[in-house]
């Protein structure tokens, strides 16, 4: 029998809460109300107590696991140290962000305890006596409602940008802090290096315009037009995942998950489908332009403006139009 | 150990290579020599020898193999060499050498270029090079005029025909060229020609067999060779001249009473056997650019000159380098497909020459020519000086 | 090939990336191979193949080059397209190829009366572009569309230029822009019209082997262009064919500007491919020049009465271009025609002659091979410049030769051709002294000529930096 | 060294979607399909390894009899040995299901490393390779984005991906799995000639479930689909621009950019 509390995993990095966390607590804030479940958050780290009062001011109660060795995000230590967690508090649900560290947490710790894990979810319910999570598939072209194989422990993970944080206002939540001793159980994994964001030649987040492209851009060559798109709007040019894995604009051009997160005032995303990873990084911005030959491209579920067709059909007259209003 | 087949790969590259005496003739004529810094492994003798040594001293491996592919995928396989090689030295096929040496690179797994990989994902998958989708290959026709794509027999599994036009891939998906096959049919509809096209068309092959890809090539050859049979037709009209040579020089077993033709010599026979009269002539100087897989490789260059004389008269004026001492546009080989470092871009160098000729429009009769043509007018920044027209265009406003 | 060589590649690219452009810089495998490659039929080896390849565009970056090759005791080995048929331009060790394909530029100054190229400007380009001019250029090898000017003027090479109407096409260079092997930069000659009397220090460079200097630029006098008329005569016997030509000598005839012949059998197959009638003998066809048409074609008549002396088949002025092309034509195409239709190598030596022996020049020359080791049975066609007393046995050498037999074969033509040239007293005119004719060169002038060159290479260059193994021949 | 990589053959969506008739799965009996993207890398990052250093590499796979394609591709590309673990057609098995069988596979082999691509194209839910980990009991890493070292018999040193630009370097002692990102190299080409020989001369190892002591049955899936959709095209906020040509939907576009004063 499990307890009926939801637990909820802080992420954080450098130093800081990352955004996500406070998505996740909003998330969990409904499911508590919606399945009448406690609240409590966890997280695990070491002397960031700046970093827990912040949580504290939002978050009723806080695991805080300390340690040395948990200064840095680490699969084996983060999975061990939480799993006595959960199997002394029981908690009904486990909350976690679909992020890189979480997607392996969530996977390696139902593996270890054996429990259903439903990941990367837009939204989670309950229907006839199991859980059901909402997942995108083929990236966001097909949606679908999954359940899990039992009702009782579930761990599943949010996509992050899916909730919005919005201010609970628990002040002074209880902060539960306890020193681990990992020095006695032997890892296999060792932390070497964080290595921080390079700054690029140009930084995209600072741009009011900004144009993406995604793999409809077919070859290189064509990188130019939009090069002229992007200067005709005074914007800067940048890309999803594939295009600069295909060595065709350079990394600090990225936006997405592994990418920049960009927040202009607007954003055209020219032949880009819209995987999460990519709207992840640019749903932010205030309005969003999806230009795909692809009806069902995921890219239109984010957009304010959509043109369905071909983006060379469609930029060349728009240069000359701004052009032409310019001057 | 190495599989046999690629043995004989080597064996082939060995024997023709090995007569080569170094008289670097070739080189002279090689458009890589207008383009680059004229680095000599960019020369014909160059690369074949770049293979041949590769394969002799076993440097096939790591950065070598990697610097090798560089160097066997910037040849346009325009010709030029061949046709040096045969006038003046020992009759090498040196662009069948440099076709082998990729296909020694494929089955090496070190070829193609990187760019180059998803046009061969895309032909296996779609039929196409450029990843678009199979059964939008009709499309173009819902973008020309109504009238004239009514009278398009699209034509079904068991359907057969007299003149089979093979549309290819660059003409039906490039947006800026569905005006040729466009003007095509108009001018097949007012000769009351009787024709069709394929309602599941494939690409014919070229670009996997010119990027060494031989396995992928053989499927299309024997896919479209049993369409063709089934159509009956006495004669396949090629709008793109590289399908136009991979019909009449690749495929194994091509159907030996199947007349293969580019559009430019149909026509140009309608106009000797009087069914096409020219109404309307032209006023402005145009110039021809030879396609060098309807020239110097097959040796078609009075055809279209039949129908430009026709056309512009004395508006038509040849460039200094024209027939088989034209320039390749670039776009051949599998150059089309990626980024190419060139000092002077052939195109430009191309379009340059047209300018010299004083021509207002240049014509060609190519579709990879055409777009390259018109990325050369821009990126030398001459586009209110001069255009280019596919000879199909002229047609159809002409007669 | 070894991780050492690698190395060492890097190292020559990193040092090297001070003096001249990265992107002039290469070190890639088969740039390098690219660069070793030789005209002869048999593979090179790996020794050969440079550590770098490096393409300046000036002097200063040439000067920086050899600075830095003497520094580091490295061999440099001057590049054009590699078509020098003694194989001078072929590296003979590991080293660095200076490739001057950049030194290209070319500039015509009317006004002064001479033009200025680089090295690495394109004989045929060059000529063209004064010919359109009106201006005549002597040099004009086979392979002048794609032999650079460099080359030619370091072997001074006549080819199908007789010398003794218009000179040795050295006689044209004004002066040049030399660097030397310890870097520095030397001008030598003149801008002005009357060539320097006493040291020209032009000729030390000029036909120098490229022994002693990089030339980095040339200036050539531009002469007016003349006004042609083409003769075309037939013998039956080639005794006859040689005897007219002494005539023309002896008889003080104006000497044409070329004048090719093709024996029997050489011309058989020419005149097969052109669709010309079956030659009843050998054929000789020559280009008198004059400032009108009418002084040519009086010159070339000249020729003619000398020639019909000697009771010809034929001997007539080719007023007809399609004939004259057919005919050029079909002295051009035989080695091609029969490389293509027997698969065999074709090699030709050079054979120059006396003006007395030419009678029995010719017939040597017609049996170049008979009763020499490995080629004795090979078949032979004989042509050449016999304006110029020279004349080129082509000898059909077995692809299928392994490289061992392929290097024999080239080493006995060379021998041979040094015998027969001894026995004439005469030399090549095409194709440079040293190098595979290393070896003639010492029987022809002695230890004292040879030494005396050794000599003056020690003392500009002192390390043997410069072009290592032209002076010492190569086999 | 032992080098062991799981792949997954996905279906090539490039159209719209099509549902098979009980809505719990995409159908794709008519699509073309392919060795998943991330899997496609992590098969290239082995093969490197292979080529650096002596090792041996054995591809794992779970799916239906046409599964045998991408099996023979990985053999072409010049893997040593592939084993189908194979499961019926269009039977839908989750993550734990495919992880419980890999795992039986290769807990009974020799093994080193264990490559994962970190998620499929379909299901995207980046499990399957740390259930493996887990179940192996063997460090994990994920979204590894470039291999700085690899010890035989010791560790490996990796540096992967996080977001924003933050990227971890650290060892895992070996035998340990890493999940393989994409662009951490460029996959080679395998050549249709190479693919058909390769089935002419090579065999797979074929294995079921029953042979390897497991019953489908009694393995549970712990996450299984209820009910699949085609989402509604576009957002409630969005605007469609449409226009009888490019040009006029260009036009239209730009004035309503205007509009809103974006521009």
């Amino acid at each position: 029998m499990t307890n009926e509390m939801i637990l909820t995993l802080i992420e954080h990095r450098n130093n800081e809460i990352r955004e996500v966390s406070w998505e996740l607590l909003a998330a969990a804030e409904n499911f508590c109300s919606q399945f009448s479940l406690a609240m409590a958050t966890v997280m695990l780290g070491h002397d960031c107590d700046s970093l827990i009062n912040e949580v504290a001011k939002r978050a009723s109660i806080l695991y805080y696991l300390e340690s040395e060795q948990l200064k840095y995000y680490s699969c084996d230590r983060y999975c061990y140290v939480l799993e006595s967690l959960i199997k002394k508090l029981e908690p009904r649900i486990i909350v976690l962000p679909h992020t890189i560290q979480g997607m392996e947490i969530g996977a390696y710790l139902a593996a270890g305890l054996k429990v259903p894990y439903l990941p990367d979810c837009l939204d989670l319910a309950f229907e006839s006596g199991s859980w059901q999570g909402i997942r995108e598939l083929y990236g966001g072209k097909v949606k679908g409602e999954f359940l899990s194989s039992s009702s009782d422990t579930l761990i599943i993970s949010l996509r992050p940008g899916t909730f919005d944080y919005f201010d609970a206002g628990n002040p002074e939540g209880e902060i539960l802090k306890e020193s681990i001793d990992l020095n006695t159980k032997k890892f296999m994994s060792r932390f070497i290096e964080l290595i921080q964001p390079q700054p690029g030649d140009v930084d995209i987040t600072k741009f009011d315009i900004v144009v993406g492209v995604g793999r409809g851009l077919g070859d290189k060559e064509k990188i130019g037009l939009f090069e002229q798109f992007a200067d005709a709007l005074g914007g800067t040019l940048a890309a999803s995942r594939p295009v600069v894995d295909m060595g065709w604009l350079p990394r600090e051009r990225q936006v997405g998950q592994s990418g920049k997160t960009v927040k202009p005032k607007l954003y055209i995303a020219c032949g880009i489908s819209g995987a999460s990873q990519h709207l992840i990084g640019m749903k932010g911005a205030k309005t969003i332009v999806g230009i795909n030959a692809d009806p069902n491209a995921p890219i239109f579920n984010v957009a304010d403006f959509g043109i369905v067709g071909d983006i060379f059909e469609v930029i060349p007259p728009m240069i000359e139009a701004i052009k032409s209003k310019t001057s | 150990m190495e599989e046999e087949y690629i043995e004989e790969i080597k064996q082939e590259i060995i024997e023709a290579t090995s007569k080569c005496r170094i008289c670097m003739s070739c080189y002279a004529d090689c458009p890589l020599q207008e383009s680059t810094r004229g680095y000599v492994t960019q020369g014909p003798t160059g690369i074949t020898k770049a293979i041949y040594y590769g394969i002799l001293w076993d440097t096939l491996a790591g950065k070598d193999a990697e610097e090798l592919r560089d160097i066997v995928y910037a040849c346009t396989t325009c010709g030029a060499c061949v046709a040096r090689c045969e006038k003046s030295a020992c009759g090498i096929k040196v662009v069948d050498v440099i076709e082998a040496g990729r296909k020694l690179l494929v089955e090496k797994m070190i070829g193609p270029l990187p760019d180059q990989i998803k046009v061969l994902e895309s032909l296996d998958q779609e039929g196409n090079p450029y990843d678009e989708l199979a059964d939008k290959r009709t499309k173009w026709l819902e973008s020309i005029d109504k009238e004239d794509a009514k009278q398009v027999k699209v034509l079904q599994d068991s359907d057969t025909v007299e003149n089979l036009l093979f549309v290819g891939c660059t003409s039906s998906y490039d947006r800026d060229l569905v005006n040729i096959p466009g003007s095509i049919v108009k001018a097949f509809n007012k000769l009351k020609i009787d024709y069709g096209i394929l309602n599941d068309e494939k690409c014919c092959g070229d670009p996997a067999l010119r990027l060494g890809e031989v396995g992928l090539f053989e499927d299309f050859s024997e896919q479209n060779t049993e369409r063709f049979k089934n159509v009956k037709a006495k004669r396949v009209i090629n709008i793109c001249p590289h399908g136009y040579h991979t019909f009449k020089n690749n495929y194994a077993d091509f159907p030996s009473d199947l007349e293969v033709m580019h559009y430019t010599e149909f026509l140009a026979q309608q106009i000797d056997v009087g069914t096409l009269t020219i109404k309307t002539k032209l006023n402005q100087k145009v110039t021809y650019h030879d396609p060098c897989y309807l020239g110097k490789r097959n040796n078609s260059y009075e055809a279209p000159r039949k129908i430009l004389n026709n056309i512009a008269g004395d508006n038509f004026v040849e460039m200094k380098r024209n027939r088989a001492d034209s320039l390749c546009c670039g776009g051949g080989g599998g150059r089309m497909f990626v980024e190419v470092e060139e000092v002077d871009r052939l195109s430009e160098t191309r379009v340059r020459h047209a300018l010299e000729a004083g021509a207002e429009i240049i014509v060609t009769a190519c579709p990879w020519c055409h777009i390259q043509l018109s990325d050369g007018i821009k990126t030398s920044g001459n586009e209110n000086k001069i255009i280019v027209k596919d000879m199909a265009h002229l047609l159809a406003d002409c007669i | 090939m070894c991780e050492a060589e690698n190395a060492k590649s890097e190292k020559i690219a990193k040092a090297l990336a001070d003096v001249l452009p990265e992107k002039f810089i290469s070190i890639n495998r088969y740039e390098r191979i690219a660069n070793a490659l030789h005209p002869f039929p048999f593979d090179i080896e790996k020794e050969q193949v440079p550590y770098a390849v490096v393409m300046p565009q000036s002097a200063e970056e040439v000067s920086g080059i050899m600075k830095y090759a003497n520094k580091e005791k490295i061999p440099i080995f001057v590049r054009g397209s590699g078509t020098q048929l003694a194989g001078s331009s072929r590296p003979h060790t590991h080293g660095i190829v200076l490739n001057v394909r950049n030194l290209n530029k070319f500039d015509i100054f009317e006004d002064y009366g001479f033009l200025e190229c680089g090295p690495g400007c394109v004989v045929a380009k060059v000529d063209d572009a004064v010919a359109k001019l009106g201006y005549f250029f002597p040099f004009h090898p086979g392979s002048r569309i794609i032999a650079n000017m460099g080359g030619v003027v370091s072997n001074n090479t006549s080819a199908h230029i007789v010398d003794a109407s218009v000179g040795k096409p050295n006689d044209y260079v004004m002066g040049l822009e030399v660097v030397l092997p310890n870097g520095d930069i030397l001008e030598t000659g003149t801008k002005g019209m009357r060539r320097p009397a006493g040291t020209d220090l032009t000729k030390f460079f000029a036909g120098g082997d490229g022994l002693l200097g990089v030339i980095t630029k040339i200036r050539i006098r531009l002469a007016p262009s003349f006004k042609r008329a083409r003769g075309f005569a037939m013998f039956k016997d080639l005794k006859a064919l040689a005897r007219g030509v002494q005539r023309v000598y002896l008889e003080k005839r104006p000497l044409p500007l070329m004048m090719e012949f093709m024996e029997k059998e050489a011309a058989k197959i020419g005149f097969d491919i052109k669709g010309l009638p079956e030659p009843k003998g050998s054929a000789i066809f020559f280009v008198s020049v004059g400032s009108s048409e009418e002084e040519a074609s009086a010159k070339l008549n000249q020729v003619l009465d000398s020639f019909k002396a000697e009771n010809p088949d034929a001997a007539y002025e080719v007023t007809d271009l399609d004939e004259w092309q057919n005919l050029w034509g079909a002295r051009e195409v035989i080695g091609s025609f029969l490389m293509q239709t027997t698969g065999y190598q074709w090699k030709a030596a050079e054979v120059v002659c006396n003006l007395k022996d030419l009678v029995v020049g010719i017939e040597t020359a017609k049996n170049f091979n008979v009763g020499v080791p490995i080629i004795g049975d090979l078949k032979l066609y004989l042509y050449g410049h016999i304006g110029a007393l020279s004349m080129h046995p082509g000898i059909l050498i077995p692809s299928d030769w392994d490289n061992e037999m392929q290097k024999k074969a080239n080493n006995e033509i060379f021998k041979r051709e040094a015998e027969l040239n001894l026995k004439f007293g005469s030399c090549g005119g095409e194709w440079g002294q040293f190098s595979m004719r290393k070896d003639f060169f010492v029987r022809r002038y002695g230890e004292v000529g040879y030494t005396l060159i050794k000599d003056i290479k020690k003392a500009v260059d002192p390390d043997n930096i410069l072009n290592p193994g032209i002076l010492e021949g190569y086999r | 060294m032992d080098v062991v990589v799981t792949i997954r053959q996905t279906g090539i969506l490039r159209g719209n979607p099509i549902l098979t008739a009980d809505e719990k799965s995409v159908d794709i009996t008519k699509l073309k399909r392919h060795i998943n993207e991330w899997d496609q890398y992590a098969l290239e990052e082995a093969l490197r390894i292979k080529e650096r250093k002596e090792a041996g590499i054995t591809v794992v796979s779970v799916g239906d009899k046409k599964t045998e394609d991408a099996i023979y591709y990985c053999l072409a590309a010049g893997v040593n040995e592939g084993i189908l673990i194979e499961t019926e057609p269009s039977k839908y098995l989750d993550s734990w299901q495919i992880a419980s069988l890999l795992a039986r596979v290769v807990s009974e082999r020799p093994y080193d490393l264990v490559f994962s691509g970190v998620q499929s194209e379909d299901e995207g839910c980046a499990e399957v390779g740390a259930i493996l980990a887990r179940m192996l009991d063997i460090p994990l890493s994920s979204t590894v984005i470039g291999i700085k070292s690899l010890i035989e018999g010791g560790t490996i040193e990796i540096q992967n991906e996080l977001e924003e630009g933050f990227y971890h370097i650290r060892t895992l002692e070996l035998p340990a799995l890493i999940t393989i990102q994409t662009g951490i190299n460029q996959p080679r080409y395998v050549s249709s000639l190479r693919l058909r020989n390769t089935k002419k001369k090579r065999k797979i190892t074929k294995v079921s479930p029953e042979s390897l002591g497991i019953n489908m049955m009694e393995l549970d899936c712990k996450k299984m689909p209820k009910r699949l959709f085609i989402p509604e095209f576009g957002s409630a906020k969005l605007e469609l621009i449409d226009g009888a040509s490019s040009n006029e939907k260009a036009n239209s576009l730009l004035g309503r950019l205007y509009d809103r004063g974006v521009l």
